[in-house]
């Protein structure tokens, strides 16, 4: 029966972020959108380029899809709503999204076109920066959790939810969130400005689809992930939990989505150095100050 | 329930979604076919063939900043199991801890001097 | 349990197979990605095995550590596309046979030695981790804190082998200051006063969203609106600190306010005679829970910056810093070792 | 009603239903690819969005192609190679004219005004949903797509030729490869001159001209300049080295790159004594093989003089035994071992002399001595005991020739194009970098949109050639009107009334603000800034065909707009270390103390503001169209500040007639401004400076 | 002896196996250090196996896991440091030009 509830929920979950995305870059909300283009990109031809690294070019969206959903299936939407309650749930979530990298090189390296690829390179660029600035905030909300599991660390923000309790993981966290997910300003490997796609440019048709459906799914996932290590996830005075949940998820996700728009693309160069020479030192200092506060506060 | 069905469950799901992506292909052939036509399969490159091959030697910029990360990124293996013992050890896990992120904050230090965290 | 035993051998397998590949395919990028899908095959393994944390672990480790593997061999071998099949071999017979040898010798020892009794129960994955964060803060304290060690010497060791020194001293393109050649003397801050700071000829600005981002804050319910009133926000900001490199102010949303930097003195002294900068707690119209002082124009980015910060004209000549190759024109790298082939 | 570009389908009996779904889902989900470029359509005063037409990135996400007004045979070659390449379903939807040559027959086709596009897309949709997909289709097939198989060596590939055969140079099989069948200069031209052959114009439709030619066996090409070829031996007309019989004799380019233009080695007049490139010391006076390796020796006047390498290659090379040997091997495939030279049977190459078990070999020869490698494959019949040094394909005689990066790494450089429809340049630019990694070595900049020489028909009325003059730019239509009329009237000695100069004057002034919000427009698309993008294209709109009331009216919106633009910190920064002008004096266009790319947006804004203060305040705008001047003559110039700079208009009159002109152009000037504004600098950084050049490819004849 | 442990050390052995052989038979060495990486997750392998099927009580196992896994990344990074300057002075990083190891 859960399983059923999380399908739907993921279901509608992707389908609020596609509609959110379609706002952001059309400028029309149209519920309707998403589901159009979807049926469209159903109906487009599925070009093969012509010498390309075939297998990867196959496996480069369903990859990047599954990856995305079995990041969400760790995150709790409400107290017993989880596909798989891991012990070690907060490190799972960052074991699936290593693979959104796997995924973007092999699209990007597949088709042998030249923005692919130096879209696909790039974005190993992007993880580097952003990598440890997912993994330090985490490990700041297991210390206060006491456990990895995402049960536990939602259970231990019963009185102060994290963005008050850490509030520097929370804004680390939320910038690296946004660069995993490649969305604007941080989307180097499929910008539109400078490489015209980048590794999603050679994909039509329905492997279009599945790689777009990986998209909002793992822009879902960063959102929930938010929801989960810092807002408290389905913690709440007077909705019952899984309308916290969702509440949260849809603001976290629409304002990495419109208010990432307002910020001209960053450059890989600029995003590598403030990451290693501010973003970690930071990361680092929010470890101690959260060391510190769960010695002295007695909760 | 045991942590093997929880494996078990989050196996199924991958192999569930590779089903359902598979069934979207099938849906999608069964739709239109494809039709080869000249110049149709080169990579675009913005309205021109680019029929070279790219596989080349691509000379990433960042390779120093990848270097310190293969090193800095094992801290993240200690952390975690440091993280969640933590509020029982009290300030000599810190302090533990304070040393380890100390050293390698060091190795981080050294590496900006000698000018690796920069566009080589 | 022969289901576990199935999927350990299933998953041994795959893992064997793309061990196999590793070594069989022309293309460096596949050989690399096998490399990879073989480790998160031993990681699955692990998982099997009930070593949750290490089956995680290793998952998530390998991912990206063997990414970059196939960066580095796209970097450095001859054909990565693998179109010429090229045959990068040698000694062909010598290797086969050692590895036929160290193969024998292995399973030798699996069937020979006396294994002893099945243990009766494991602890469970939460009781793993504890157990072993116990381990590292109590009897492996010393290997944990030598590991540390040894991470420090491979960085240093691959610092010093791989990079070239900076001919120019490395000015960050844009990034919160760096030390350059001159490490990371305390600078006196220019202090936040002045609401825009003066031009950094050669502090050429590169987006300084990185890390601290002015645009919008993700954080909160109400983000819609806070995003866009941090927007004009930002637009009004001549009253207000606009620190360029400093921390943005994400106090433009009521709720939860400003969480401070506190951490910016506590990272301050961390950086080793960082002079804190503490003249900046310029007021912030934020309601303040946080945790001590804030400040939007760290003091100690700013004491960085404006230390080696140079007056627009010093930054113009020839090695002024452009963003992207935060260096010298080619022209000017190419001393007397490295021929120039043109 | 059919439609061109339909897509086939197998009839199924249950998936009708599905289709006809999908067909209306396509109908309304039209994402539009423009040709020449949105910038155009901007121009024209067509608003996209609103018709409904989502811009696509590239021709794969594009599912329309919009072609705009008559093109130049260039760009309609291209938007050829962009409709081929867009998936099916696809439609075509001309704007002002359906002569498309290479382009099929348009599916709809309007007039370029709002209306006409809002008719055009209700017949559109109606047609996708109706016929998107077919039975049958018939397949789309143009010659700037068509293909060409050539052979080419995977070490050398700079050596094309069009049979296989073996590489002149290490004797490798030459591997097919495909390449533009445009780009084969047309064999049966031999009768005309050898210099129609050389000068190929930069084919827009292979993305890498510099490659050598398609060269047949009888041709010769020069050594220096692979594109020159003529059909008997001669001079080459640019260098005057003796030119060479092609496909024998090539450049020896690094790997992957042609660096035709930066090779300055002069060889000797007459290449009459030949060399082995792997031993310069090796040398005769007629081809043959190197007696120390094999290989075939080339004219010592491309041979060795590469800028002297440090690398001494004979302490590398494994096979400097002399001819003694008795048994060979090939470089590429160690396994191969035979007694008598020849060529490797995998790949061709030829066999070299296997190094004798040396005893005392030296170094660490010996260690490596004892290995035993005798049981190859195929069974070869040398003793095993004989130990083969494995000669192998050594990557430093790859990487030798390569310059080195500014890192000291000898990296691979790819010629990528960004090109005449890439989201954020200006529609109809190629601008070709040679990317080392993602940082540009090269930049080559050419104009798709130019259109040759004014007066190509002969003289013309002096109406006539203030229209044309105008219709050419779409850019910038009212600006070179005005140029033409007041050069007119310069040659004419006619004075035009006052008021009619200052209506002109301020019409002058209101296309400067307006192409300054155009130019915001394609900033926006290129930062990923979709709301600065709409909003400066709503503005422009509004001010396109605006009188001075409706102006006045628009004043606080621009403003606030620039006040924010100028404001926004993260835009300004992310600006200014980018684009920074080496020499500020060749730059005419709008320019602040700041020569970077942030200082040219500050100065934009201004005169933006400025302009349309000026144009608010005059009493009346008018196009401007040329008096009645009868049947003078003589010769008159003019100089008008355009947005982009100054441009100026030299013409003669004979009896009322335009006799000759020369027009200057400010992006003329301002494209050899691209090459050192983007050498060394990122790919995001360097198409921003190009960007920030504001460049008008219609005023560049390329 | 336990199925289980026999097929985890077997396969455990097969990865050794094909680690010496890809360490010892390549001519890269970027190649060889892949067939370094298959050698350690072969000796990952049989660490895990044993902390499971032998001494789960005894957390060093698990903590040697850990060393084995900061062997593998500082073997990387010094292995590409090594790799990349050897590729700047050379221009190649082919063992078989690594003959002469002086400058």
């Amino acid at each position: 029966m859960t399983g059923l509830v999380l399908a739907v929920a993921l279901g509608l979950g992707a389908y609020g972020v596609a509609v959110l995305e379609h706002w952001a870059s059309t400028g029309r909300f149209r519920v309707a959108g998403p589901a159009i283009s979807a049926l469209a990109l159903l109906g487009r031809e599925s070009i093969l380029p012509r010498k390309p690294d075939r297998l990867f070019f196959e496996t480069a969206p369903v990859l990047l899809l599954v990856a995305a959903v079995l990041s969400l299936a760790v995150l709790p939407l409400a107290p017993g709503l989880i596909a798989a309650d891991l012990a070690t749930g907060a490190l799972a979530f960052n074991a699936a999204l290593a693979y959104v990298l796997v995924a973007l090189i092999m699209a990007g390296w597949g088709p042998d076109g030249a923005y692919g690829m130096i879209g696909g390179w790039r974005f190993l660029g992007q993880l580097i920066a952003y990598a440890m600035l997912v993994v330090m905030p985490i490990t700041a909300v297991a210390m206060r959790a006491e456990s990895l599991s995402t049960v536990q660390i939602v259970a231990s923000q019963e009185g102060l939810w994290n963005i008050a309790y850490q509030p520097l993981g929370f804004a680390l966290f939320a910038l690296a969130g946004m660069a995993m997910a490649f969305a604007p300003p941080f989307d180097l490997p499929t910008a539109a400005g400078d490489l015209a796609g980048g590794v999603e440019a050679e994909y039509t048709g329905v492997r279009r689809l599945v790689f777009r459906l990986g998209r909002m799914v793992l822009i879902l996932s960063v959102a929930s992930a938010m929801t989960v290590f810092y807002l408290g996830g389905w913690l709440g005075p007077w909705l019952p939990g899984w309308a916290w949940s969702a509440a949260k998820i849809l603001a976290v996700a629409s304002a990495m989505l419109l208010g990432g728009r307002m910020v001209p693309r960053l450059r890989e160069a600029a995003l590598l150095e403030w990451s290693w020479k501010l973003g970690i030192p930071l990361a680092l200092a929010n470890i101690f100050i959260v060391g510190l506060i769960v010695l002295v506060v007695p909760t | 329930m045991s942590e093997l069905t929880q494996y078990a469950i989050l196996f199924a799901l991958a192999v569930g979604i590779v089903g359902l992506v598979l069934s979207l292909y099938a849906l999608a052939r069964a739709i239109g076919r494809n039709k080869p036509e000249p110049g149709k399969d080169v990579p675009a490159t913005a309205g021109q063939l680019s029929r070279d091959p790219v596989w080349v030697r691509y000379h990433a910029r960042y390779y120093g900043y990848a270097l310190l990360f293969l090193a800095f990124d094992m801290e993240m293996a200690f952390m975690y199991p440091w993280a969640v013992v933590y509020r029982q050890e009290g300030l000599v896990a810190l302090l533990d801890m304070g040393v380890f992120l100390a050293i390698l904050f060091l190795g981080l230090l050294y590496g900006w001097s000698q000018g690796a965290l920069r566009r080589q | 349990m022969s289901a576990q035993l199935f999927f350990l051998a299933a998953f041994g397998l795959a893992a064997v197979w793309f061990g196999i590949v590793v070594f069989r395919t022309h293309s460096m990028v596949r050989s690399a990605l096998a490399l990879l899908f073989s480790q998160t095959a031993i990681g699955a393994m692990f998982l099997v095995m009930q070593a949750e944390f290490l089956g995680i672990l290793q998952i998530m480790m390998m991912a990206t550590e063997m990414s970059i593997m196939a960066i580095f061999m796209v970097m450095f071998m001859m054909d990565p596309g693998g179109l010429g099949e090229m045959d990068m071999k040698h000694q062909r017979k010598l290797s086969l046979g050692a590895g036929a040898v160290a193969f024998a010798g292995a399973v030798a020892v699996a069937f020979l030695a006396e294994w002893g009794r099945l243990p009766a129960s494991i602890p469970g994955a939460a009781e793993q981790v504890r157990l072993l964060g116990l381990e590292l803060l109590g009897r492996s304290m010393l290997i944990f804190e030598s590991a540390g060690l040894t991470i420090l010497t491979a960085m240093i060791a691959a610092t010093a082998v791989a990079v070239q020194p900076p001919q120019v001293p490395d000015r960050p393109a844009g990034g919160p200051g760096a030390a350059g050649t001159h490490g990371h003397g305390g600078h006196g801050g220019h202090g936040a006063g002045g609401h825009d700071h003066s031009e950094h000829g050669d502090h050429a600005g590169q987006d300084h969203a990185g890390h601290d981002h002015s645009g919008h804050d993700h954080g909160g319910h109400d983000h819609a609106k806070h995003a866009h009133a941090k927007h004009d926000h930002e637009g009004r900001g001549q009253e207000k600190h606009q620190a360029h490199s400093g921390h943005e102010d994400h106090g433009g949303h009521e709720g939860h306010g400003e969480h401070g930097h506190a951490a910016h003195d506590q990272a301050g002294k961390d950086h080793g005679g960082q002079a804190a900068d503490s003249d900046d707690h310029a007021g912030h119209d934020h309601s303040g829970h946080d945790h001590g002082g804030h400040d939007h124009d760290h003091g100690k980015d700013h004491g960085k910056d404006h230390g080696k910060d140079h007056r627009k004209d010093h930054g113009h000549g020839a090695e002024r810093d452009r963003p992207a190759p935060a260096k010298a024109p080619p022209g000017q790298h190419r001393k007397g070792h490295e021929e120039n082939g043109t | 009603m059919t439609m061109e570009g339909a897509r086939e389908f197998t009839p199924l009996p249950i998936f009708g239903a599905l289709r006809r779904l999908v067909a209306g889902a396509l109908a309304r989900d039209l994402r539009a690819l423009v040709v020449p470029g949105p910038d155009v359509a901007r121009a024209l005063g067509l608003d996209l969005e609103a018709a409904g037409l989502i811009p696509a990135e590239g021709p794969r996400q594009a599912s329309v192609l919009v072609v705009i007004a008559p093109l130049p045979g260039k760009l309609r070659d291209a938007a050829s190679v962009a409709y081929a390449q867009m998936p099916r379903p696809r439609a075509l939807l001309a704007l002002g004219g359906n002569k498309l040559s290479p382009l099929p027959a348009p599916d709809i086709s309007a007039e370029p005004t709002q209306a006409g596009l809002e008719t055009a897309m209700r017949q559109l949709r109606a047609l996708i949903s109706h016929a998107s997909f077919a039975e049958r289709v018939s397949e789309y097939s143009a010659p700037t797509v068509q293909s060409r198989i050539v052979y080419t060596c995977p070490m050398h590939p700079e050596i094309v030729s069009d049979e296989p055969g073996n590489c002149p140079k290490c004797g490798m099989f030459l591997v097919p490869r495909e390449t533009s069948a445009a780009l084969q200069p047309p064999a049966h031209e031999h009768g005309t001159s050898s210099m129609a052959a050389a000068a190929i114009a930069p084919d827009a439709h292979d993305a890498n001209p510099d490659h050598a030619h398609g060269s047949e066996a009888n041709s010769y090409t020069c050594p220096m300049h692979p594109e020159v070829i003529s059909d008997q031996p001669g001079n080459c007309p640019k260098c005057g080295m003796t030119l060479v019989p092609a496909g024998k004799d090539e450049n020896h380019a690094g790997h992957g790159h042609d660096h035709s233009a930066h090779h300055h080695h002069d060889s000797q007049a007459g290449a009459n004594s030949y060399t082995c490139p792997m031993h310069p010391e090796v040398t005769s006076d007629q081809p043959g093989n190197c007696p120390k390796c094999g290989m075939t020796l080339v004219p010592a006047g491309e041979g060795e003089n590469h800028a002297g390498h440090g690398h001494d290659h004979s302490a590398h090379h494994h096979h400097d035994s002399q001819a003694g040997a008795n048994s060979y091997t090939c470089p590429m495939h160690p396994e191969v071992i035979s007694d008598q030279p020849g060529n490797c049977p995998k790949c061709g190459m030829t066999l070299v002399p296997v190094e004798e078990a040396s005893t005392g070999g030296p170094g660490d020869h010996a260690s490596q001595g004892g290995h035993d490698h005798a049981a190859m494959q195929e069974g070869e019949e040398t003793g095993w005991l004989e130990r083969i040094e494995p000669g192998f394909m050594s990557m430093v005689e790859m990487t030798q020739g390569a310059p080195r990066s500014s890192d000291g790494l000898q990296m691979e450089w790819i010629t990528v194009p960004f090109g005449p429809f890439f989201p954020g340049l200006p529609g109809g630019l190629v601008v070709e970098f040679l990317l080392d990694g993602d940082t540009v070595v090269e930049a080559r900049t050419t104009s798709l949109a130019g259109r040759g020489d004014l007066l190509a028909e002969g003289p013309m009325p002096a109406a006539g050639f203030v229209d044309m003059l105008g219709a050419r730019m779409p850019l910038a239509p009212v600006s070179y009107r005005l140029l033409a009329c007041r050069a007119i009237e310069s040659a004419a000695g006619a004075r035009p009334g006052a008021e009619t100069e200052a209506a002109r004057d301020a019409a002058l002034a209101r296309e400067r603000a307006a192409s300054h919000l155009l130019w915001l427009a394609q900033l926006g698309r290129q930062l990923g800034l979709p709301r600065i993008e709409s909003r400066a294209a709503a503005l422009h709109r509004t001010l396109r065909r605006a009188d001075p009331q409706d102006l006045r009216a628009q004043i606080p919106a621009i403003r606030r707009l620039s006040r924010q633009l100028a404001a926004a910190r993260l835009l300004t920064r992310r600006l200014r270390a980018v684009g920074d002008l080496p020499d500020p004096a060749a730059w005419t266009g709008p320019a602040g103390p700041d020569h970077s790319a942030a200082g040219r947006l500050a100065a934009r804004l201004a005169d933006m503001e400025q302009a349309l203060e000026a144009a608010a305040a005059a009493p009346a705008l008018a196009i401007p169209a040329v008096q009645e001047i009868g049947a003078a003559s003589g010769h008159g110039h003019a100089m008008i500040e355009t947005a982009r700079g100054t441009a100026h208009l030299h013409v003669t009159l004979k009896a009322g007639r335009v006799s000759s002109a020369r027009l200057q152009t400010p992006s003329a000037a301002h494209v050899a401004l691209v090459g050192p504004l983007t050498a060394q600098h990122e790919l995001a950084d360097a198409l921003v400076a190009v960007a920030s050049l504001d460049l008008d490819p219609w005023e560049i004849d390329a | 002896m336990s199925a289980e442990l026999l097929t985890v050390v077997m396969i455990g052995a097969a990865l050794f196996g094909t680690g010496i052989y890809g360490a010892l038979s390549q001519t890269n060495l970027v190649m060889i250090m892949m067939g370094i990486e298959l050698i350690l997750a072969a000796a990952l392998l049989n660490l895990v196996a044993f902390w499971r099927y032998l001494h789960p009580g005894a957390m060093e196992g698990q903590m040697f896991v850990l060393i084995v896994m900061t062997v593998m990344a500082v073997e990387m990074a010094v292995g590409f440091a090594v790799a990349i300057s050897r590729f700047r002075a050379r221009g190649s990083v082919e063992m078989e030009e690594a003959r002469e190891l002086k400058g």
